[in-house]
């Protein structure tokens, strides 16, 4: 696949395997893939949302773009730049332009720091002056996020779970960075709390244009907010397509059950809708299933679902999926028969 | 009288802050093969409701007054003895997280097990063949193996179906699942949702579903109830909770949620602030420091505790506001933006 | 020979009446047999709040050990098992006469009794005895014992004992013309040869059983008992001897069925244990814990169940004329006037349980004692600070110096009188800082080694000697001779450095006329205490509980503590 | 769970083996640094009346001149191939494990050991049976009657307990129960029975020393109880044993206590290990001739084989606990895995 | 460098909605989660208790010879004129009087108050210095375990092991029994008392390790931990100032509890005869002693109580501290 010209973060093939070990010399006996073979671009100004079930690598993910794990393999491109197995010490400077926000509001702030001392972070770890002085852009900050700039000297058991959340993001926010990986930001919030916050980053989205990978398991939250969709399954995206083409004609079977499983707070409709449930949970990523990976769960799933592994193609415009049997595709681009045979 | 009947059921807990209450004049009540819904934010005091009816307060400080009537049977002041009689048999529950709710020492079957023997004197082989014939009812592949196995043995979506295979084990007649799915994925939450929905028509038991999630009760539940500070704010049938739904909060929960099966809005609209704390009720209505509409109550907000009233057929609101200005709100404010673009 | 006149000894027990009886009156059991019987039976319960040195004839240094070897073994000589002086008088045991000596005094010719046994049956051989003394040659096998045999006698040069110089003919040493007949030959003459005759090493011991370092395990008994079950650490059980006949051994009566002898047990246990009658002896003999002291002696029925001897044992300091400025006579003069010899007899235990004053070396049970008191501290003994300072003065430090102290860690009484000296010398400005080192390495690697002591300054060392038997030589030799101290450390002199001593000392040895003999002695005393390197603390006495039950209880002079050899049972 | 056992086996032989390098290298180096001389440390071997000659000789035979690495050697080899000595009149073996031999009592140290263990076991393991019944059952009525009298009561006896040393209660107690008093509890000490001797006697000598000992850990052990108890019993999983309608007592003793108690277990099986090492202040106070005893004299003593053998004793019995903990955890917790 | 985010003049939508100003912000005062600890210490009256008897004994330790210097009975001055000379015991038991609060000892007739108090100073300052020592090689080595990891955590944490394996008091007895009586440039009391401060916190740290090491491996799954780094954070700052806060609290408790150890061990050690040397006081020594008159309760009565009521205080104290500390108590 090209890399578009003007793609920010360019992810390819990429994977994490966490190894597990065993016996007396703590021989490598398998590895949990956790991410295995990812391929993504994001525009500048896009929001790319990322979703799946638990466990599917979405955090790992996360944390192998910002480079808090090192990858086992693949390429990370930020801004031109190869930073897959970049130094520390190398990654610092870029540091500034990539930011994560964490799912837990909780643990993601120290609570011996006051709020001052957590957003002006930033400024100190990378050693930057500012004009008025650190404090003055630490209360920019907090009044950008929509918090009392008086409470600079407050700690975090003082606040609310979405106040503390919008101290997190103030955090990132510091260095104005250029693209922020946001992890399940919302998931640990009340649901009137979650929406203040979503609508919090729309607009510092419109406002310093960021750029943004939001990973979320809320298929309604990730609609939302996102301008494109990946979806992942066991360490892989199976679909990834424009916000609109996913969810009014999802191709892959798994993206079609996810959508049929969410809860629809519409009473008329209970018991109209089509559903699909599917059968038992997800794999684990120890021993995944061959070939494709859902086939365990697919109710289309044929012969040729276990021993070739489907590639992800795009089938229409921008609408990449990985599957033998996709929906609502175009009959022309049905591909049964390329990808690689796993040997049995 | 009802299956089961809360009157004015109060849970207060004495604390070194200050008194929290948890739960404050509470009244609703349920029949047979019923679902009723309890919706509200963190701390709002659905937990505490549901272990209240349970009797599971013991050895909390909590205060309980008010009466609880089960069956014909009132609870609140009947001996601790007589409740834990009832608890399996009568009533059971199902709670959030199978994981810490299910003793790790034992294995899923054990814990069967123990719960039929309670109620019923039979050896362990014939109670044991009731857990494999429960785990086998609610889904679990190769029951008879994983009755054996020990509770982080098995995925959460198993988790929870053993947890509601334990609760069901003596056929209660009220069921109280506090956030059940809550832990769970999408596609296992439809499963476990699909389950409970089935089991209860089977056994024609009373549920009580509580969740944060309106997408849940709107899939399960018959009646609604809103909670919000320990109290009742708003109780009606899905239809008047999801349709013609009277009480700023619930209007603030409606909009706060992105929705699937609507167009994208543009923006959400999220009640403004945080949940009250519970020992620092605000004055008068709860709500009011969050309220959209607190300035159309004519100074009442905060000053008076506005009372739950019935608008109409069993629909009951707590607010200040008229019924015929709620409406107009509804009509003209709020539901256009709901359904916006 | 207990020659010394009368002894500081309270004489309340002068209203007993003679001939002993079983009336419980203090120190009953000092001059007469107390509760005499002939009845036997019982098992006698001893206990001991240390570990034995060795049960090895060969390898015991200890007076309790010598003590009680008798009930299983037989040496050539002993001390008469008698109240009183006729204690340190010697009868033949084995041997059926004491040493014949030649005329030089240079040869000593024992003949053993006939009919004598090992527990096996095989008749005891002059071989044995023999055997016996070659044994305990070998230092590396046998550690804790004397060196008199390897002293005196004529080895075969580089002789390193039987195990290690197997086959080497000794006879120049010891021979045995027939197997009733042991003769010893000295390199030089020695006229009290009969004292080394009665020390354990000539037991007899099988050389077919003989197992070196493990032969402690099962001492083969030639006496009226044998062992049964011997616990190294914790204890042993000593049975009747059926191989032993009466007949052959005036001396002993061998009353008791049996022995059960406990070691490392709680000190103040076997107080309590033998005041209750749970246990009849406390076999280290040394006397009462200072916890018991205060309740026997303020308890007159307690009391009366008590004997208070004086043993001949010197406590005392040396003080070590190799540190400076204790090189200067007067400097060591100024310490023993300065010292508070009250504060010295308390940290011992007080008159009853520590001792009497002393004012030279020699214990007043030892033949040649003389009264003296070069070094008057004062009227009533707390020490003489005009005087003390007075020599300070003259010896060029009229502040005082400073200097260090050492004694043994795990003795209460030594650290207590370090700390009464450290008292009583700040007075005059003489600062000591204390220096507790292991007991089991003082003499070896501290205070006992030359080096270490100077470059250490260890000025004072509280040091201690009782004498293996009750002699001017077996007293003196070992504390004043400067020949045995050794670079490599190990002796217990310390301080006494003086030609003119070893002089003395030879020409006593040579003396064959004890009435010749015994002025040497004192005038060695007082020869040391005018060079003042040591300083006299107190003649030990203590305070022996009286077992209930117990029959034939008299104390030893030779010992100092009971008698163990013909004590019975009620 | 095999090769976890082999792993563990290895491990704890590997750290038995640095203890006993430590060891080796303080109680043989530290004297050195201090002064002392190969001929020093023979003069241990030979007594103090022993000529120079004979103590260069002994040195030099004991292999004191060695360099310590040699020296170590020689002691590892003893201890898993045996040794030979020559002290007597034949060349005697020292069968493996052999600490050699003791300067003093010039027996084989490990005999000696196992001599005392016995005692040393039978103290721990009785006083371990009444802490544990006592702490664990203290614990757990303080934590069910939380703020009530005897909780109060009890804990304040428990910190009391706790920060009382053993050789104060000891003696306390010996002044008090023992040394001929009427009422006495047990023997004075310094006597063992051994159990297959009389076992009423055994008994009745340990009964002071028991009860001590047991005071001191039932003090710590029902603080630990009470507070594991407080923890378990807000777990979830006992809201819905409750919700089962469980009888209370099934409900604290079958799940509350089974929780509370595995980490209680850890504690104990690691006490133990500690204790069987040696009880050194317990022993001492009422002179029990166990392995803690024995260490104390071959210390005063200055006796290093004997020093050596205990030192490995006891870390064995540290490492033995350790090691029988983690089994124990996995059987008594079905989510601990070992790999 | 100008400010990487310039926001002045910009109106932002999101603010108005989101400052929640109400009934709230006035309760809640800028409280740090110490004052809140302080806040709850002072409510718990036992803990107080403790701090107060804590206080008191530093004190008294600190001008023992102004205390002992005023009552004029140096702790090692003979008073042989109160001893029986018979019994050794003091005359009339105890000789308690004015001049002699908690009476004298038997045979040199010393002061026993005097000899209690400065017993206080050395018992104090080896427990104080041997935690210092502890907590110091403790936090570092468990911090440095926990945050590294790998190779770095394994050594670590097998050389606690090996230490924990140690028999600690024999080992202890055994070491303070064999150092000469001058090493290392130090002697006499200086010696002993470094000699078993070394020993005693050198041997401890391993227990302090292990808990530092758990906290440090819980913090590092903190996700402030990873914001820190996310933002370039090297290792030091993060364990400096985004673990090392977090770990205060457990430190001080620890401290606190292992104080009372220490001072246990110490006194066991003199007790057994290889702590500082004669005539130097101490609570162990004193004790030890004692044990020889035992006929004479009042000696071994009081220093037993003073280390009881010493050992009492911190661990009710270090007790209060955990409390007010551990946001999960009550
Ligand atoms: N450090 C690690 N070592 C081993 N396995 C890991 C590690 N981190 C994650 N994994 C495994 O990798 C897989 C993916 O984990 P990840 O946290 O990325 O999932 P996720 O999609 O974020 O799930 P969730 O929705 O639950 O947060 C999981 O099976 C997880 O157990
Ligand atoms: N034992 C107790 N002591 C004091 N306060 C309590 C106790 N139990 C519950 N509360 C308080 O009661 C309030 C209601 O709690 P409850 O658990 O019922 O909330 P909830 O509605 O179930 O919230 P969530 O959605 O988070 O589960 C909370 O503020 C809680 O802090
Ligand atoms: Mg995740
Ligand atoms: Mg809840």
């Amino acid at each position: 696949m090209s890399e578009s010209p003007e793609a920010l973060l360019s992810v390819q093939g990429l994977e994490k395997h966490f190894p597990i070990t065993k016996g007396l010399f703590r021989r490598q006996v398998g590895a949990v893939k956790a991410v295995d073979g990812l391929t993504f671009d994001v525009v500048k100004g896009e929001t790319l949302g990322l979703v799946g079930e638990s466990g599917c690598g979405k955090t790992t993910t996360g944390r192998l773009i910002t480079r808090l794990l090192e990858p086992t393999g693949g390429k990370i491109v930020f801004e031109g730049r190869d930073i897959s197995h970049m130094s520390q010490g190398d990654l610092r400077p870029l540091r500034r332009d990539m930011q994560m926000i964490f799912q837990d509001p909780y643990s993601s702030l120290n609570p011996r720091h006051t709020v001052g001392a957590i957003v002006g972070a930033p400024f100190r770890i990378q050693g930057v002056q500012t004009e008025h002085g650190t404090k003055k852009a630490v209360q920019d900050i907090l009044e950008l996020v929509g918090l009392n700039p008086e409470h600079y000297n407050r700690y975090p058991h003082e606040f609310s779970g979405g106040q503390r959340q919008r101290i997190g993001i103030a955090r990132t926010l510091a260095l104005k960075p250029k693209l922020i990986i946001a992890d399940e930001p919302v998931s640990a919030l009340d649901v009137s709390i979650q929406a203040q916050v979503v609508n919090l980053l729309e607009d510092l989205q419109n406002e310093l244009d960021l750029t943004y990978v939001v990973i979320a398991h809320d298929l309604s939250v990730v609609r939302h907010i996102s301008d494109r969709v990946a979806v992942m399954y066991l360490g892989k995206i199976v679909e990834i397509a424009d916000r609109k083409n996913l969810y009014e004609s999802p191709m892959h079977p798994y993206t079609t059950a996810l959508l049929s499983a969410v809860p629809v707070p519409d009473v008329k409709r209970r018991n109209a809708r089509e559903r699909i449930r599917l059968q038992g949970d997800v794999p684990s990523p120890i021993n995944p299933p061959p070939a494709c990976r859902f086939h365990t769960r697919c109710w289309k799933a044929q012969e040729i679902c276990k021993t070739v592994e489907p590639p992800l193609a795009e089938l229409a415009t921008g609408h990449q999926v990985a599957c033998h049997f996709p929906e609502n595709a175009p009959t022309d681009a049905v591909s049964g028969d390329t990808g690689t045979t796993v040997p049995a | 009288m009802s299956f089961l009947q809360l009157n004015d059921l109060r849970i207060h807990f004495p604390t070194d802050d200050g008194l929290v209450k948890s739960v404050d004049g509470l009244s609703f009540r349920l029949e047979r093969g019923k679902t009723l819904g309890i919706v509200g934010e963190s701390g709002s005091g659905k937990s505490v409701t549901s272990l209240g009816i349970l009797g599971l307060h013991k050895g909390t400080r909590a205060k309980i007054t008010g009466e609880i009537w089960l069956d014909g049977e009132e609870l609140v002041s009947a001996t601790p003895e007589h409740v834990r009689t009832l608890r399996g048999k009568k009533m059971a529950m199902i709670f959030q997280d199978p994981l810490s709710a299910m003793h790790p020492y034992y294995t899923v079957g054990a814990q069967i097990i123990e719960a039929y023997r309670i109620h019923h004197q039979v050896s362990k082989a014939v109670a044991r063949k009731h857990a494999i014939d429960m785990l086998g009812r609610v889904g679990i592949p190769q029951p008879d193996r994983r009755v054996d196995s020990y509770p982080h043995e098995f995925s959460g979506g198993m988790r929870q179906r053993a947890m509601i295979a334990m609760a069901l084990s003596c056929d209660p007649e009220l069921l109280i699942a506090d956030e059940p799915t809550t832990a769970l994925d999408v596609t296992v939450q439809a499963q476990i949702l699909d389950l409970m929905r089935d089991l209860q028509q089977e056994f024609n038991s009373a549920l009580i579903i509580i969740t944060h999630d309106l997408g849940v009760v709107a899939e399960l539940a018959d009646d609604i109830l809103v909670m919000y500070g320990g109290k009742c704010i708003e109780y009606g049938t899905a239809e008047d909770i999801f349709e013609r739904p009277e009480h700023p909060y619930t209007w603030g929960l409606l909009g706060s949620m992105p929705r699937l099966d609507r167009e994208r809005t543009e923006r959400l609209m999220p009640i403004k602030g945080t949940p009250p704390s519970l020992i620092n009720v605000p004055n008068g209505c709860a709500f009011h420091p969050r309220c959209a509409f607190e300035g159309r109550t004519q100074g009442k907000a905060d000053t008076e505790v506005p009372e739950l009233l019935e608008t109409e057929g069993g629909h009951l609101v707590r607010c200040h506001m008229s019924r015929e200005e709620r409406h107009a709100i509804w009509e003209n404010e709020i539901k256009p933006n709901l359904e916006s673009v | 020979a207990c020659g010394g006149g009368p002894t500081a000894t309270p004489s309340q027990s002068g209203a007993a009446p003679a001939g002993g009886g079983a009336k419980a009156a203090f120190n009953a059991a000092l001059t007469q047999v107390y509760n005499p019987s002939d009845k036997k039976g019982g098992i006698m319960k001893f206990a001991n709040a240390g570990d034995w040195d060795s049960l090895d004839p060969a390898d015991t240094y200890y007076g309790y050990s010598w003590n009680f070897i008798r009930l299983y073994g037989r040496a050539l000589v002993m001390f008469k098992p008698a109240p009183g002086k006729e204690s340190s008088e010697l009868v033949p045991d084995l041997a059926e006469t004491l040493g014949v000596p030649s005329d030089d005094a240079k040869t000593w010719t024992y003949k053993l009794r006939a009919g004598v046994k090992f527990e096996d049956g095989t008749p005891i051989t002059s071989k044995d005895v023999k055997y016996g003394v070659m044994r305990s040659f070998d230092k590396e096998v046998f550690p804790d014992g004397y060196t008199y045999f390897n002293d005196t006698l004529d080895w075969p040069k580089d002789y390193k004992g039987p195990y290690k110089s197997k086959g080497v003919n000794v006879d120049s040493a010891i021979s045995t013309p027939d197997d009733q007949t042991i003769v010893f030959h000295l390199k030089q003459p020695y006229s009290g040869f009969d004292y080394f005759a009665q020390l354990p090493a000539t037991i007899p011991v099988p050389e077919a059983k003989d197992t070196g370092a493990k032969y402690r395990e099962h001492v083969i008994s030639s006496g009226p008992y044998k062992f049964d079950k011997n616990d190294i650490g914790k204890g042993f059980n000593l049975v009747r001897n059926d191989q032993w006949d009466p007949a052959t051994d005036p001396n002993r009566k061998a009353l008791p069925d049996g022995y059960d002898v406990r070691t490392n047990v709680n000190a103040d246990d076997i107080d309590n244990r033998v005041l209750s009658g749970d246990l009849h002896v406390d076999i280290a003999g040394t006397g009462a814990q200072p916890a018991t002291l205060g309740r026997v002696l303020t308890d007159p029925n307690l009391k009366a169940n008590t004997d208070n001897p004086t043993i001949t044992r010197l406590w005392y300091t040396s003080i070590n004329g190799n540190v400076k400025p204790l090189d200067n006579l007067d400097c060591r003069k100024a310490v023993e006037y300065a010292a508070d010899k009250v504060a010295y007899q308390t940290a011992y235990g007080g008159e009853f349980s520590g001792g009497q004053i002393a004012t030279s070396l020699l214990p007043p049970g030892i033949p040649g004692h003389a009264d003296i008191n070069p070094y008057p501290s004062g009227p009533d003994n707390h020490g003489d600070v005009t005087k003390a300072k007075e020599h300070l003065t003259a010896c060029g430090q009229p502040n005082g110096f400073e200097t260090n102290i050492s004694y043994r860690a795990e003795r209460p009484k030594e650290k207590a009188t370090a700390e009464a000296l450290q008292q009583s010398l700040a007075k005059v400005g003489i600062k000591l800082t204390l220096k507790p080192f292991p007991q089991a390495d003082y003499f070896a690697l501290y205070a006992g080694k030359p080096g270490y002591a100077k470059d250490n300054k260890l000025g004072l060392a509280i040091n201690g000697w009782g004498a293996d038997w009750p002699d001017g030589y077996g007293f003196l030799q070992q504390i004043v001779d400067s020949r045995v101290i050794r670079e490599t450390g190990g002796s217990s002199n310390i301080s006494v450095r003086d030609p003119e001593v070893d002089k003395l000392l030879d020409q006593a040895s040579l003396e064959t006329d004890t009435a010749k003999r015994e002025p040497i002695w004192a005038q060695i005393d007082q020869k040391v205490m005018d060079n003042a390197f040591i300083l006299p603390g107190l003649w030990a006495k203590s305070l022996l509980l009286r077992g209930k039950g117990v029959t034939n209880v008299f104390v030893s002079d030779a010992t100092g503590m009971y008698d163990y050899l013909n004590m019975g049972l009620e | 769970m095999a090769t976890y056992i082999i792993r563990r086996l290895i491990w704890g032989v590997f750290m038995l083996a640095i203890v006993s390098v430590i060891t080796f290298a303080i109680f043989f180096l530290v004297p050195r640094l201090a002064g002392a001389t190969s001929e020093s440390l023979a003069t241990r071997y030979v007594g103090r009346t022993a000529s120079a000659e004979q103590v260069k000789v002994a040195a030099e035979k004991l292999g004191f001149n060695d360099p310590l690495v040699v020296q170590y050697g020689r002691f590892a080899k003893g201890l898993v191939a045996g040794a030979e000595y020559d002290y007597g009149p034949g060349v005697e073996h020292c069968p493996a494990p052999c600490f050699g031999y003791s300067f003093l009592t010039r027996l084989p140290v490990w005999p000696d050991l196992l001599n005392r263990l016995p005692v040393t076991i039978s103290l721990s393991l009785g006083a371990a049976v009444i802490w544990l019944i006592g702490g664990v059952a203290t614990g757990v009525i303080s934590a069910l009657r939380r703020g009530s009298f005897f909780d109060r009561a009890a804990m304040t006896i428990a910190l009391g307990g706790v920060s009382l040393p053993i050789f104060f209660t000891g003696i306390v107690s010996l002044v008090v129960f023992s040394y001929g008093r009427p009422f006495a509890l047990a023997a004075p000490g310094g006597s063992f029975t051994p159990f297959f001797d009389n076992p009423v006697m055994w008994a009745y000598n340990l009964t002071l020393p028991w009860i001590t000992l047991a005071f001191l850990y039932a003090a710590g052990y029902a603080r630990l109880t009470r507070s594991g108890m407080l923890e378990t019993m807000n777990e979830d999983y006992i809201r819905t044993a409750r919700a089962k309608g469980l009888a209370e007592r099934t409900v604290v003793f079958k799940h509350g206590l089974r929780g509370a108690l595995t980490p209680i277990l850890t504690i104990f099986g690691l006490d133990l290990g500690l204790l069987m090492g040696g009880a050194v202040l317990t022993e001492s106070t009422f002179s029990l001739p166990g392995i803690g005893k024995y260490a104390i004299d071959a210390i005063t003593n200055q006796d290093l084989p004997k020093v050596m053998g205990v030192t490995l004793v006891a870390a064995f019995f540290v490492v033995l606990a350790n090691l029988v903990v983690d089994l124990l955890y996995a059987v008594v917790d079905p989510r601990v895995r070992l790999t | 460098m100008t400010a990487p985010l310039d926001v002045s003049g910009t109106e932002l939508e999101a603010a108005p909605e989101a400052v929640l100003e109400g009934s709230r912000a006035k309760a809640i005062q800028g409280r740090s989660l110490g004052q809140i600890a302080w806040m709850r210490l002072k409510r718990d009256k036992v803990a107080l208790t403790g701090a107060g008897i804590v206080i008191f004994l530093i004190l008294v330790a600190a001008f023992a010879p102004l205390i002992v210097g005023w009552l004029g009975h140096p702790p090692t001055d003979f008073n042989q004129d109160l001893i029986s000379s018979e019994t050794m015991a003091p005359k009339d038991g105890t000789a308690i009087s004015w001049e002699h609060p908690f009476g004298v000892e038997p045979v040199n007739g010393r002061d026993i108050f005097s000899r209690i108090i400065y017993g206080a100073r050395i018992s104090l300052l080896i427990a104080f210095l041997a935690t210092l020592l502890s907590v110091v090689l403790g936090t570092t080595l468990g911090i440095m375990a926990g945050y590294f990891g790998g190779w770095v955590d394994s050594v670590i944490s097998k050389t606690m092991d090996v230490f924990l394996a140690f028999p600690l008091l024999v080992f202890a007895i055994a070491l303070a029994g064999i150092v000469p009586d001058s090493a290392f440039g130090l002697s006499g009391d200086a010696l002993r008392v470094s000699l078993l401060v070394f020993i005693i916190g050198f041997f401890n740290w391993p227990y302090i390790g292990r808990i530092m090491r758990g906290q440090t491996l819980s913090l590092r799954e903190r996700e402030f931990v990873d914001a820190a780094r996310s933002l370039g954070a090297r290792g030091p700052y993060i364990i400096f100032r985004e673990m090392l806060p977090n770990l205060v609290a457990p430190i001080l408790v620890y401290a606190t509890l292992l104080i009372p150890t220490n001072i246990v061990f110490e006194a066991a050690l003199s007790f057994l005869g290889v702590g500082v040397r004669p005539p130097t006081p101490t609570w162990g020594g004193m004790l030890s002693d004692a044990v020889r008159f035992y006929t004479i309760p009042h000696f071994m009565f009081f220093p037993g109580m003073a280390i009881f009521i010493t050992v009492l205080a911190f661990n009710l104290l270090g007790d209060g501290l955990r409390d007010a500390l551990d946001p999960r108590a009550r």
